[in-house]
């Protein structure tokens, strides 16, 4: 086992990290207030994620014929560490690097990758994900919007939840039934500017703009907005929620959030209490143990081990670790959270209300958990 | 040993039903805000004397925990702890609505301290009043379910030591009606979690048939119903260190269950719309007020076996 | 509401003390190691019992006709709580008095109660309960044990398992299956010492004599030993599990036990610190949840209020409280417990290591509270 | 980074194989007894060279700690840690088997004192070494299954000061080989709890296809695969922090699994007979070493935000 990082991923680290320090203004954590939906971000990403392609650094990981630094897999992952520990510069962008755009490398036409791939590499253009319907949450076999055949193209009407980014997002990675099982989901990228698209956002705790319901009435697209073959959508999904799962290093912020707070608890004069530091080191040791387990997942990908219930299980322990931190601040940091001036503080603590929520509820990861990586028989 | 509530604690719960009822529900369309300050509740049950005025009800302290209990059962932050189980341990009449505050310390945020006419401050052994009258109170935005301001200044005539009150009567109080918002406000979200895991359905069954959300539901149950009595036990004559346990319990319990409503809810909890937050972030405020569940638990460690016992 | 003590309800515990502090020997505790089913207690419970009697302290809650006292509920649970704090002196006749001779009571022939019930208010007699088999623990339906029809008795063949008490015990309160359905069940009153009867002592972490495996090879009994009528032993079981499952106030031990930690702590110089206070004060008040819920059980008997999942509420908080308090000990009391000198802190932290699995796993009394006192659908 | 066990370690697994083949189980019938040493084992990793004689292997610190996880998966209590993560930390050749204290005082019950030939103490800064020959060892009977004893005497000529060593590093290789033997034992009880609810029938179906019962083994999977990192990142070259970060969360998460393994065996596990306990009691013994898991953190707190950080 080796835990430490190579000369050129640490090389790596410092250049994002003084790319950081000079891309970001000295208010920003006041004006973004951690949250990638707010229009502050969102305006500020589209300046941010094209300056951070001009430097080689949105897509490391990306092979070189496509734009990307044909760097391994650690790079991509220090990418999102970097990212996530300031409240995440490239707002909902980071989709598309993560998963949105491997997907298309991976499973568009040629005519697809040219027109959306210059726009991911560029930093110039939003995704959002239309995968979650008001009675499919975690269920995607519940899904109830179809796709019909019409012409030579789609007529697709139903309803979209939860979307994070409809607002503004230029394009939908989206989920309809194009068959009569349940398995029959195909993959359609529509512009959000298509006629019969409505969206409403979703004042939510989570942040602005993380939540919108999204209206499809009618709406006509053409065969060449379908990603793959017709009823191959489950295929792709599965792909992409294995990447999506453990996309975002998260438990970075609840590693901040504890920095912070041992800051503000010495500041106060409380970082020598006995029961303050165990929860402390007890927090950080979940906080780490999460990390780990992330890290197992990334080291897998550099070996081309196909993923399996590891996944589930580096999940989970984000749940554990966000609460871990979460309930700490919340029992030993209440001041600081009224005065809100500790915004990792802040954000922290509004993560780890939401944690396990997304990407597959916690319930979710546990059975998937029991039953493929302890092989119990199914429960249901 | 009786374990029931009262027949006068039966006939006062059946005296505020028909008030209560209009209030458990926000108005609809719902505003999508953090914070609803139930000024209507607060004014009616000011009207039909359920603070004690001359000629209102006088109640028992255990009878005006109780109410606590309903009131907080209303999705409404409502500033009425302080008028049920603060201000008539003192025995004072002071000008309500009352909030609460271990400082003078114009950075703490103070809850309710906007929508008071009179602070309260625990600061050592005494008690001081503030008349809020001519101070100076800055809203500060947070995000629980409460509205919270800081006190910026006042008019140094404005405050006065409470004679004859003892600060640990205050912070008994305190502890008391906190206790009692909890165990509102828990059944409340939990009530609200039972119900929608019955209709809500995922892989074809009701998310309130997977067994592993029933035991952590039942689990939920187990703490709210043993937080009754604890409450109860406190407020009917309890000591200090019998209110410092419940408030402990009451405390303690809250992360694990309000994770839980807000996990089998889903992303429909995190909306501003629906009315579970109002219920969890009050609960989340709560849970960190007095020092939270160690501060309290270590005090009635304290209390419980003494140097003396 | 009211949570005090009638002045008789205080004179009886006062009674009772003095009487326990009369008859204990000053090494009870070094000697009886507060085990239940080790030869001393047992022994000694045939003294202690008949005495307690002669004092008219043994079955203060039974009717006035059969020798007791006519007194209210709660008086029975102050016998309780004030035995099992000191060990259960009573050794395993603490069932006789919960609820083996109360279904005599209620269901047993006139014959049945004249042979039993004379040596149960004597204290001169144990019993041992038949119900759990190799195949059938919680799940009594899956009972195996059948009592066959013969000439004017039956024949009873099978094996029960986890028998407390039973190498010492005269009789057996027995499930046997009595017809083709599942709830073709009786109880039999069966005489230990008949011929086919054979009983082998598991060696146990619960203390001795605490698991036995009982073996039944063509166990002829008269239809006298019927408790009740043929195949109504299911409504029988079901009344008795209600007294059973809190039957005992085993939560006495766990607050005996944090008294017992807060003086070692104090000798120790370490009750200061506030984390262990913190965690003494979270355990007593998991303790009182506890108490509390059961004196809510005991309420309802005496306005006889039918039970429902209220118990199960009760049950389950005893397992949360016995493991608060084990966790406690666990951390702070280390040298505590290898120093064995705490007799009170050794044996709560034993029996923290199998609360929630007597009497209904804790799991089925969620399932229990989740179905029958949430109204959750059935989750199987 | 590579969080694969090196071709190194693998091999190490492999030649260790053979002989721990032989220990996995206990002899049947088994003897129900509450602690059965390991005597046999011990003997034969030594002769083996595993204890780094001149001619045996020179362990590195984290293959050594791989061993002592391997060690825990048997049954047996096996007095290998100190000889594995102690003594070479310290370089200085001392007569095996080694036992470890926190201080010489009489009381204390101290792990596999009456089968070791010298004692080990962390006395302030200074590290003793104490020859077991000619001491006065009073066993003691405990409910954890490892044996201890108590240190009555020994011959004043008996104790001397290390030279050049510091008890940080004799503190440091205890903390990880307690953390490695946790993690190994843990590892044991789990796994055979899994396996058993795959086997075991309740209400016509497996134990195992219980969704409240599989959350919770999933959960102690969760940790399991958790502190597997945990630990040898502490044991490959990590400080003191990592080090009691991994100790911390190997003692906090003691008490839920082996909780979840006792319940969901029921009575059986209570048996003697049956191998559960000798993993689970050894278990909360070690839950409880060098202060706990509250203890641990705490170090791991101070270390990790130190003033100068």
């Amino acid at each position: 086992m080796d835990f430490t990082w190579t000369p050129e991923q640490q090389d790596y680290r410092q250049h994002l990290r003084a790319f950081i320090a000079r891309a970001l203004p000295a208010d920003w954590e006041a004006k973004s207030n951690y949250d990638p939906g707010s229009p502050y971000v969102v305006d500020f990403a589209r300046d941010f994620c094209p300056a951070l392609a001009a430097e080689g650094l949105l897509i490391p990981h990306w092979p070189v014929e496509h734009g990307g630094g044909g760097a391994d897999p650690w790079f991509h992952w220090i990418l999102g560490e970097e990212m996530f520990a300031v409240g995440e510069p490239r707002s909902y962008q980071y989709m598309n690097v993560n998963w949105i755009g491997p997907a298309l490398l991976r499973y568009g036409s040629a005519a697809q990758q040219a027109l959306h791939i210059p726009q991911i590499t560029g930093g110039s253009v939003f995704w959002c994900q239309g995968f979650s319907e008001p009675s499919a949450g975690s269920d995607l076999a519940a899904l109830k919007t179809r796709a019909e055949r019409d012409g030579d193209g789609y007529v697709i009407n139903g309803q979209k939840i939860w979307t994070s980014a409809a607002s503004f997002a230029s394009y939908c990675f989206l989920l309809a039934r194009t068959g009569p099982t349940k398995r029959d989901i195909s993959v359609f990228l529509v512009p959000m500017d298509t006629p019969g698209i409505e969206v409403r956002e979703v004042m939510s705790l989570t942040g602005r703009r993380s939540l919108h319901e999204v209206f499809l009435t009618d709406v006509r697209v053409g065969e060449e907005t379908r990603l793959g073959e017709e009823n191959a959508g489950w295929a792709i999904v599965k792909a992409v929620l294995h990447n999506e799962r453990i996309g975002a290093p998260r438990y970075i912020m609840a590693q901040r959030a504890l920095d912070a707070a041992a800051r503000v608890l010495r500041q106060d004069g409380r970082f020598d209490v006995p029961s303050i530091q165990a929860g402390l080191g007890k927090a950080r040791a979940a906080v780490d143990a999460c990390q780990l387990l992330c890290f197992r997942i990334i080291d897998g990908r550099m070996k081309n081990v196909s993923p399996g219930g590891e996944t589930n299980v580096a999940r989970y322990a984000l749940a554990l670790a966000d609460r871990a931190v979460g309930d700490f601040i919340g029992e030993h940091l209440h001041d600081a959270l009224l005065a809100r001036e500790e915004q990792t503080i802040l954000t922290q603590f509004r993560r780890a209300a939401s944690t396990g929520l997304g990407a597959g509820a916690a319930e979710i990861q546990l059975d998937i958990v029991a039953q493929s990586f302890l092989e119990l028989p199914r429960s249901h | 040993m009786d374990l029931d509530l009262s027949s006068d604690q039966r006939m006062l719960l059946s005296a505020i039903e028909p008030l209560l009822a209009q209030h458990r529900q926000l108005p609809q369309p719902a505003a999508p805000d953090y914070v609803v300050v139930g000024g209507d509740l607060d004014a009616a049950l000011d009207a039909a004397g359920f603070y004690g005025d001359a000629d209102g009800f006088d109640l028992e302290r255990a009878d005006a925990a109780l109410l606590l209990d309903q009131i907080a059962q209303c999705p409404f932050a409502v500033p009425a702890m302080a008028s049920l189980t603060v201000a008539p341990a003192l025995g004072i009449a002071l000008p309500r609505p009352i909030a609460l505050a271990e400082s003078l310390d114009p950075r703490v945020p103070i809850r309710f301290l906007a929508q008071s006419r009179t602070l309260l401050v625990a600061q050592g052994e005494q008690v001081l009043a503030l008349d809020l009258e001519g101070a100076e109170i800055v809203p500060q935005d947070t995000i629980f379910a409460y509205p919270f301001a800081r006190l910026a200044s006042y008019p140094a005539d404005a405050l006065r030591p409470l004679a004859g009150v003892n600060a640990q009567q205050l912070r008994d109080g305190w502890a008391l009606g906190l206790t009692f918002e909890i165990l509102g406000a828990l059944r409340a979200a939990h009530a609200l979690t039972v119900d929608y895991v019955k209709q809500r359905h995922q892989f074809k069954r009701a998310i309130g048939a997977f067994q592993a959300v029933q035991h952590r539901l039942a689990e939920g149950a187990t703490h709210i119903e043993a937080l009754h009595y604890l409450a109860h036990r406190a407020a009917i004559g309890g000591d200090s260190a019998e209110i410092a346990l419940a408030t402990s319990y009451a405390q303690q319990h809250v992360p694990q269950i309000v994770y839980d409503c807000h996990q089998f809810h889903g992303a429909m909890g995190l909306t501003l719309e629906y009315v579970l937050h109002h219920w969890t972030y009050k609960l989340k405020a709560l849970a960190g007020e007095l020092g939270g569940a160690s501060v309290q638990g270590r005090r009635a460690a304290q209390l419980q076996w003494s140097e003396a016992a």
